[in-house]
């Protein structure tokens, strides 16, 4: 058999983060050049299943198979397609950056008594690793069981960076820092832990059904695809709506869908802001990247029962988080509730079922992890210049601080997809899509876009502009190198897929036709469908000549 | 009371064994259990109810004794015997010592403490009584199949015979248990000793360094002119020591003092000696002036109380006044 | 007489036995309950046996006795420490799950 | 030839990168650098529309196609441009203009420390307008239309410092934002309609989809077009877009990117010609934001803000002629190119004249400044001249032209909107006198001390010239001049230029298809009855500021006039009827989610708190409360075996 490529993927970020664990105490540096290093071997290696990745080969691909555990069905079964594939690579991609900018973030701990092996670096930059190595772990999986035993154990590292990690500059003063973060951290673990255990039970339900229709249970997804496209695989419609609740649900709160969002905004403010990026960029990707492999993969037909209610509520999260950023005053906690806005327009095309919306939510889970790394990432330097949150305290910022101020204004533009920028594209393809199955959905969710450029250019407008504060100018220097060569490469990315997109549609679209295939939809045909005829047959006077006497 | 009622029982005791051997039950056994088994059940109510927990000990004694002769009535010799014997005899017995050990006086209040657990007890165990009495009610049993032919070699042989054969290992195993118990019991009660035992040495430096009383207390007084435990005795010096007298009648302020009078006879006792053996002046002890009327009625007030001794002096201070 | 009746006796005096253990705070007189308790249930046993026309049940009842001497012992042995570590003999006392 | 169109976009687009990416290091040649490019795109345009030329009309048209954008499924979005006559002569006038107002700018932003940054925004706005103008399809058409909007939102918002100037630049971003909504859903409607929304196939095959789904798409494009373009009801931001830098406002806000909406309207033309409802609504709108504008640049003593009304009305007037179908889009575009030069010339002038005058932007504070400086006099007055439609003059012609075509719509219809065009051209010629008196004629009322009670002054330069005390008017440099005098020529020939032979119309036809109107009464009568209208329009402003002399407080003036100057109003409606309950609706929310949504999952957690707490207190340590549970679980375990006997 081959070189393992997904496993050593997955792999090497936890052997960092296992490395960069055991750097002695006194090695701070040290420790996040490990943890840099390996981020970025990871990261070749992600490019490496990208390339090996063949649009129009096999659905799945570097498929690995053991068997794990031979009771339960439960086999070692890794592969990507194209959507998998493209969000490893965002995930090993985001992953250098964020360390970078976090490079100074666990150097001020305190240990709450003197401790001779005290060392926060490490633990921060390892749990980071450890992250990194169980969402490119559930990406890959094409096990069931497999998959879940990472989405679940992501918690972990995710609970201690939320609650060990959260940035200085809070309002009330450091002991109700504190406090906060680890309501926050708590809040984060029980409501995933909530999700998690429920899709626990549909899991175990899905082996029952798996054993009693196909003899031995399984959980291998391809097999179980196999077996319903064969037709030896059919649910009861009860069964399989509850399960595909079970397993929905889950995934609701991890892409935060409304009602179940109100972690994330705590989550994001408390936690550094690379943290913040780490969870709404990579790890709740995970959430919306299940609903399309697992969801719609497994419950075709319950999918498409629960369409109307997911699309509601997909376009409550659009408006809803929108107009709540609009009116935060912490600046980590408007960027949240944009991205429970975005969330809600990557549900909205998943379940749009159109190739449009679902090739368009795909880039979307892409796009918005880079866009909003850029905006979050900037604002976590500004936050920490200044030592706040509140937007109230900025103020002519772009005098002093021009380079921030763009990287800033330019994250923003991309959070409001300007176009020209990645997510333009990613949102035009998603509500194109939705609009061509359910027209007023369509529309309402496009009153979002209005809204977007609302609350980004509020932010910036008090943030960036207006007459310079005195203590704004004494505590903001410009961009430092390093920060510069955080954001710089994000934004060069985000303007590359603004023009050149294709290099991921093409990737990205067999895999959706797959998806469509599961769920036995076809994209809704035009009603007057023209030949796409080329300009010089195109004499545009015939065309108004007959617009004129018809 | 119990032994009352053991004493009408006895003559009745072989005629039960009659009973017991065969099937029917005779009248007398009948009225036997009416009798007895109202004073058992006003035993055991004792038991429950009574304050005091030696009470309810002697009721739970007296309740297990009628039992045995229920047993004996039901053709359990053996178990009879036993229950008087180990039960009455052994274990309850034992009962009445650890209650001593615990203090005698320790009576439970009979306000309750835990909110409403007097009533859910009653209600439990009048459900739990109401439910057994309905199951009970519910068993068909018309009469006896007496045990005459089980017990024709014997009670005690057929119960050997079946412990040593049929239940062997259960009986080995419950010797077993009774060890462990034992064993059990002498580890629990089994003090640490936490500091090693002190020599006489370190005693006695102990004692000097508190610095109270190095040498043994002085005896009872034995100079006292009654030489009873209640009088302190005197120092050489002729001064009366409390120390003398044990602590408990100290404690109990039972102690007589010994009056100025008794040490003047003192005196003048010793003052005669002198004279007798022609001494001169046998120089008086505690500046007392030699008052020979006074030596004479020493005699007829012997063994009276400090209170008399006090009422006379008063009158004879009045008569000094008048 | 119908043999029931010793059977309706040691239910009585077991309820009553139940009751004191549920009542009482002494644990000595606790104790005594139980073995009221205990007595009650070798009454029914014996008289069982006597129904049945076999042994088996005087030998379960002495079985219960000899158990219930074993437990007397520890039972008390226990009380005793009690006693030495809170010099009380009150069940309530001992709501701690140390001494 | 083809290969040349990506250039047109590529070079202001290479400036921009150049400029905004560059740092300090380009700071002291970098305007030159903007101007250099901005020629460089005009002299491709020029060298692409002599070649144009050369060919006879029907082979004028080419394409370029660039790569494929964003291919997924049945969903073709390609990066190409076409550039037919209609692209062409807005590339020409983008890339005119523009450069004009690059070389204008180098005089005029002399003194802004952030000059290097203000051409890089200048050439994003010229790249993001040729695109707009050159793209084949509407998605691409979309980028340059946010792209222009982008470009704006950063120059109105040039001088960040200000807040109003911040303000006024999202504010000028949003609402356009609710136009890109609209074109945006156009779109969608498009690709469900015709599954594509290349202009080729759309267009050529409008005529297929049923009317409805044609006039769906005719208002969207209109909601579209009203953004971008300040037509009612989304006019509000121009009037405080004149925050920007004077340059601005003759460049984004007078020539070009405000008029984009009169091209998205002509370029679909085929769909609106299919949709007569969507034309009427089209007309109505254009008819309304005529008068609005022109009764909002009465009352305004900003000399910006005037301009800003005036350009309002004007491209009303082309919106109005564009809605009238084939007899008017030629006029639409003639008009806007004409406009281009004079409206621009007059903003230059404008800025010129601020820039003698400390930048005050306060007319009453003017006065008798024709002697102070002569070059704008002159060249203020020839756009003065243009847009009132002075016989001979480009604006003559051009608003003489719609206003007939207007009469040529027909009917009632006709009628109404003739009258309407008409009493435009009155007031237009009203507003503009009353510019030109209180500006160059009447007493030097500048001379005067008075307590300011001015308009904030607009821009930093101010901090430069305003060291020595009142102001000196003075002629401004040449670098400002030269473009001035460049768009005055403009302004007076262009008209003329067009008209000869229907030259221009017939320059359009192939694109924008042309029928002749035809008026009610005479060509003859409309255009004798529009000049009189001017005269009167003159004639009441002379009486009004000519004769008598202009205080410099301005007085309270009647209920229109007060309303004028707020805008008729616009803002307080727009505040009462949106942002207000936006505002609430927001702070609610806000409530809601932390104490509803949020308050139902912290409430579940604290109930689940509470029950075990309570639970907890069974297991209190006392043996005998454990007994009675055993002896309760006892007694019903019995009661449970006794039922099942008895069942």
């Amino acid at each position: 058999m081959s070189f393992p490529l997904l496993t050593a993927t997955a792999a090497l970020p936890a052997v960092g983060a296992i490395a960069t664990a055991a750097v002695p105490a006194a090695r701070k540096r040290v420790a996040k050049w490990v943890a840099l290093l390996f981020s970025v071997a990871t990261l070749a290696l992600a490019v490496a299943v990208l390339v090996r990745f063949d649009p129009d080969g096999e659905r799945y691909q570097l498929t690995e198979s053991h068997s794990w555990i031979r009771d339960f069905g439960v086999r070692y079964e890794l592969g990507v397609d194209g959507i998998a594939a493209v969000l490893i690579a965002l995930t090993a991609l985001l992953l250098p950056f964020i360390i970078g900018a976090a490079w100074h973030d666990a150097d001020d701990l305190e240990p709450t008594r003197p401790n001779r092996r005290w060392r926060p670096t490490q633990g921060f930059f390892a749990m980071m690793l450890a992250v990194e190595a169980m969402v490119v772990m559930s990406f890959a999986a094409t096990d069931v069981f497999l998959f879940y035993v990472f989405f679940e154990a992501m918690l972990i590292p995710m609970y201690f960076l939320i609650g060990g990690f959260g940035d200085r500059a809070h309002a009330a003063g450091e002991e109700e820092a504190g406090k906060q973060r680890s309501y926050a951290a708590v809040k984060f673990l029980l409501y995933n832990l909530a999700g998690g255990l429920i899709m626990l039970a549909a899991v175990i339900g899905l082996f029952v059904v798996t054993s009693d229709q196909l003899g031995e249970g399984t959980y291998s997804l391809q097999q179980i695809v196999q077996a319903r496209a064969d037709g030896d695989f059919q649910l009861g419609t009860n069964t399989e709506r509850l399960l595909f609740l079970g397993f929905f649900f889950a995934f609701a709160v991890k892409a935060p869908l409304w009602p179940l969002h109100t972690w994330l905004p705590n989550a994001m403010g408390e936690s550094t802001a690379p943290v913040a990026v780490l969870i709404t960029a990579v790890v709740d990707k995970v959430g919306t990247f299940a609903m399309l492999r697992f969801c719609l993969g497994l419950f075709p037909e319950a999918s498409a029962w629960a369409t109307p209610v997911v699309i509601v509520l997909a376009l409550v999260s659009i408006l809803y988080g929108a107009l709540l950023a609009v009116g935060q005053r912490d600046m980590k906690r408007l960027i949240a509730y944009a991205s429970i806005s975005h969330f809600g327009f990557i549900v909205l095309g998943i379940f749009a079922m159109t190739s449009q919306g679902q090739s368009g939510a795909t880039l979307y889970m892409v796009f918005h992890g880079v866009s909003t790394a850029a905006l979050m990432l900037v604002a976590g330097f500004l936050i920490s210049r200044r030592g706040s949150r509140l937007i109230a305290d900025y103020g002519g910022v772009q005098k002093v601080a021009p380079v921030l101020a763009g990287t800033f204004l330019v994250g923003g533009l991309a959070t409001l997809s300007l176009p020209g920028l990645a997510p333009f594209i990613s949102e035009f393809l998603v509500l194109v899509g939705t609009f061509s199955r359910y027209p007023v959905a369509g529309i309402v969710a496009t009153a979002g876009i209005i809204l977007a450029a609302l609350y980004v250019l509020l932010m910036y407008q008090r943030t960036m502009t207006g007459p310079v504060e005195k203590s704004v100018v004494r505590e903001m220097p410009d961009l430092r190198p390093r920060e510069l060569a955080v954001v710089a490469p994000l934004i060069a990315l985000l303007i590359f897929f603004g023009v050149f997109p294709q290099s991921l549609t093409g990737i990205v679209n067999p895999a959706v036709e797959h998806t469509m295939s599961d769920v036995q939809k076809k994209d809704p045909k035009p009603d007057h469908p023209v030949a796409d005829k080329g300009w010089f047959d195109y004499k545009p006077v015939d065309g108004h000549a007959g617009g004129d006497h018809k | 009371m119990l032994s009352s009622a053991s004493t009408a029982y006895a003559a009745h005791i072989d005629g039960a064994a009659l009973a017991a051997t065969s099937s029917g039950t005779s009248a007398g056994e009948a009225a036997a259990f009416w009798v007895l088994g109202t004073i058992a059940v006003i035993g055991a109510l004792g038991t429950v109810l009574l304050r005091k927990a030696v009470h309810s000990a002697l009721c739970l004694a007296g309740t297990m004794v009628l039992l045995a002769l229920f047993y004996l009535a039901n053709g359990a010799y053996f178990l009879g015997i036993v229950q008087i014997v180990v039960y009455t005899g052994a274990v309850m017995m034992l009962f009445l010592f650890v209650l001593m050990l615990v203090g005698v006086s320790t009576a439970d209040s009979l306000k309750e403490t835990l909110k409403g657990q007097r009533w859910l007890a009653v209600a439990c165990g009048l459900g739990l009584g109401l439910l057994l009495i309905s199951g009970i009610g519910q068993a068909s049993v018309v009469s006896f199949s007496g045990l005459e032919a089980a017990n024709s070699g014997g009670n005690v042989q057929a119960l050997a015979s079946q412990l040593f054969t049929k239940y062997v290992v259960a009986f080995e195993v419950v010797g077993a248990l009774l060890t462990v118990a034992a064993v059990g019991a002498t580890l629990l009660t089994h003090r640490e000793r936490i500091e090693k035992s002190k020599s006489q040495r370190e005693q006695a430096e102990e004692r000097v360094r508190k610095g109270t009383q190095l040498p043994p207390l002085p005896a009872p007084g034995v100079y006292a002119r009654h030489n009873a435990v209640d009088r302190p005795g005197l120092l050489p010096d002729g001064t009366p020591s409390d120390m003398t007298v044990s602590a408990t009648l100290r404690d109990r302020g039972q102690m007589r003092e010994v009056g100025p009078e008794a040490l003047h006879r003192v005196a003048a006792l010793e003052q005669r000696t002198a004279d007798q053996h022609g001494q001169a002046d046998h120089g008086r002890m505690y500046g007392e002036p030699h008052d020979p009327d006074r030596d004479t009625d020493d005699a007829d007030d012997a063994g009276q109380g400090r209170e008399a001794r006090q009422a006379r002096d008063e009158a004879r201070e009045e008569e000094a006044a008048k | 007489m119908s043999p029931v009746n010793y059977v309706y006796l040691a239910a009585l005096l077991f309820t009553i036995g139940a009751a004191g253990v549920l009542i009482r705070r002494n644990a000595i007189v606790v104790f005594m309950c139980i073995e009221l308790m205990l007595n009650a249930a070798n009454l029914t046993l014996i008289a069982f046996s006597r129904i049945h026309g076999n042994l088996d049940g005087q030998i379960m009842a002495f079985f219960v006795m000899v158990v219930a001497a074993a437990e007397v012992v520890v039972g008390l042995a226990i009380i005793v420490m009690m006693y030495r570590s809170r010099h009380s003999a009150s069940v309530d006392d001992a709501s701690l799950m140390k001494l | 030839m083809e290969s040349l169109i990506g250039l047109l976009v590529g070079f202001p687009l290479l400036g921009a990168a150049v400029l905004l990416c560059g740092g300090k290091r380009v700071d002291r040649t970098g305007h030159w650098l903007g101007v250099l490019l901005a020629g460089a795109s005009f002299v491709v345009g020029a060298v692409l529309f002599l070649d144009m030329l050369g060919k006879n009309a029907d082979e004028r048209a080419l394409h370029q196609h660039l790569f494929s954008w964003v291919p997924v499924e049945s969903f073709q979005a390609d990066v190409a441009f076409q550039l037919d006559q209609l692209s062409m002569t807005f590339v020409l006038l983008i890339t005119g203009v523009g450069t004009l107002i690059h070389i204008y700018s180098v005089g005029y932003m002399e003194h802004d420390e952030r000059r290097r940054r203000f051409f890089g925004y200048l050439n994003l706005f010229l790249a993001a307008m040729l695109l707009l103008v050159l793209a084949d399809n509407y998605l691409l058409l979309y980028v340059g239309w946010e792209g222009v909007g982008l470009a704006s939102y950063l120059l109105i918002g040039f001088w960040q410092h200000k807040p109003s100037a911040a303000v006024a630049a999202k504010k000028a971003f949003i609402v356009n934002r609710v136009g890109d909504a609209g074109l945006a859903i156009a779109i969608f409607l498009m690709f469900t309609t015709f599954g594509s929304f290349a202009f080729a196939p759309v267009l050529s095959n409008a005529t297929e989809a049923g009317e409805g789904k044609l006039t769906a798409i005719g208002l969207m494009l209109l909601l579209a077009a009203c953004g971008k373009s300040a037509q009612v009801p989304l006019q509000s931001w121009l009037g405080d877009a004149m925050e920007g830098p004077t340059p601005v406002s003759a460049l984004i806000h007078a020539a070009t990117m405000v008029t984009a909406g009169v091209y998205l309207i002509t370029r679909s033309g085929a769909i609106f010609n299919a949709a007569p409802d969507a034309q009427t609504v089209v007309v109505v709108v254009g008819a309304v934001t005529l008068l609005y504008g022109a009764i909002v640049g009465c009352a305004k003593d900003d000399i910006k803000k005037a301009l800003a009304g005036s350009t309002m009305s004007q491209i009303g007037y082309m919106v109005l002629a564009a809605g009238l179908g084939p007899i008017g889009y030629a006029f639409a575009i003639m008009h806007l190119v004409t406009h281009g030069f004079f409206k621009a010339g007059l903003f230059l002038g404008a800025g010129s004249v601020m820039h003698g005058m400390n930048d005050e932007v306060d007319m009453r504070r003017y006065g008798g400044l024709r002697k102070y400086m002569p070059v704008t006099f002159v060249t203020f007055g020839l756009g003065y001249l243009a847009i009132i439609g002075f016989p001979g003059l480009s604006g003559f012609f051009s608003k003489d032209q719609i206003i007939e075509a207007a009469f040529a719509k027909g009917g009632t219809q006709g009628w109404i909107l003739g009258a309407v065009t008409l009493l435009g051209a009155a007031i237009t010629a009203y507003y503009m006198t009353r510019v030109m008196l209180l500006t160059f004629f009447g007493e030097e009322r500048w001379r005067q001390k008075t307590p300011s009670a001015d308009a904030p002054s607009a821009e930093p330069a101010a901090e430069v010239h305003g060291e020595h005390g009142g102001p000196h008017p003075h002629e401004s440099p040449r670098s400002m001049t030269i473009p001035m005098i460049v768009l005055a020529f403009g302004s007076v020939f262009a008209g003329g230029l067009f008209k000869v032979g229907d030259s221009f119309v017939h320059w359009l036809e192939p694109v924008t298809q042309f029928e002749h109107g035809h008026p009610p009464v005479s060509a003859a009568v409309v255009t004798g009855a529009t000049v009189v209208t001017m005269l009167v329009g003159v004639g009441a402003a002379w009486l009004q500021y000519g004769r008598r002399p202009v205080p410099v407080v301005a007085p309270r003036g009647s209920l229109l006039t007060r309303a004028a100057r707020r805008d008729l109003l616009q803002d307080d409606i727009n505040h009462a009827v949106l942002v207000k309950p936006g505002e609430y609706l927001t702070r609610g929310l806000v409530y809601v989610d932390s104490k509803v949504v949020d308050g139902l999952v912290n409430g579940t957690a604290a109930s689940f708190g509470g029950l075990s707490g309570r639970t907890r207190r069974l297991q209190n340590g006392f043996v005998r409360s454990y007994a009675v549970s055993m002896f309760g679980g006892a007694a019903v375990l019995v009661a449970a075996t006794l039922l099942m006997r008895a069942v």
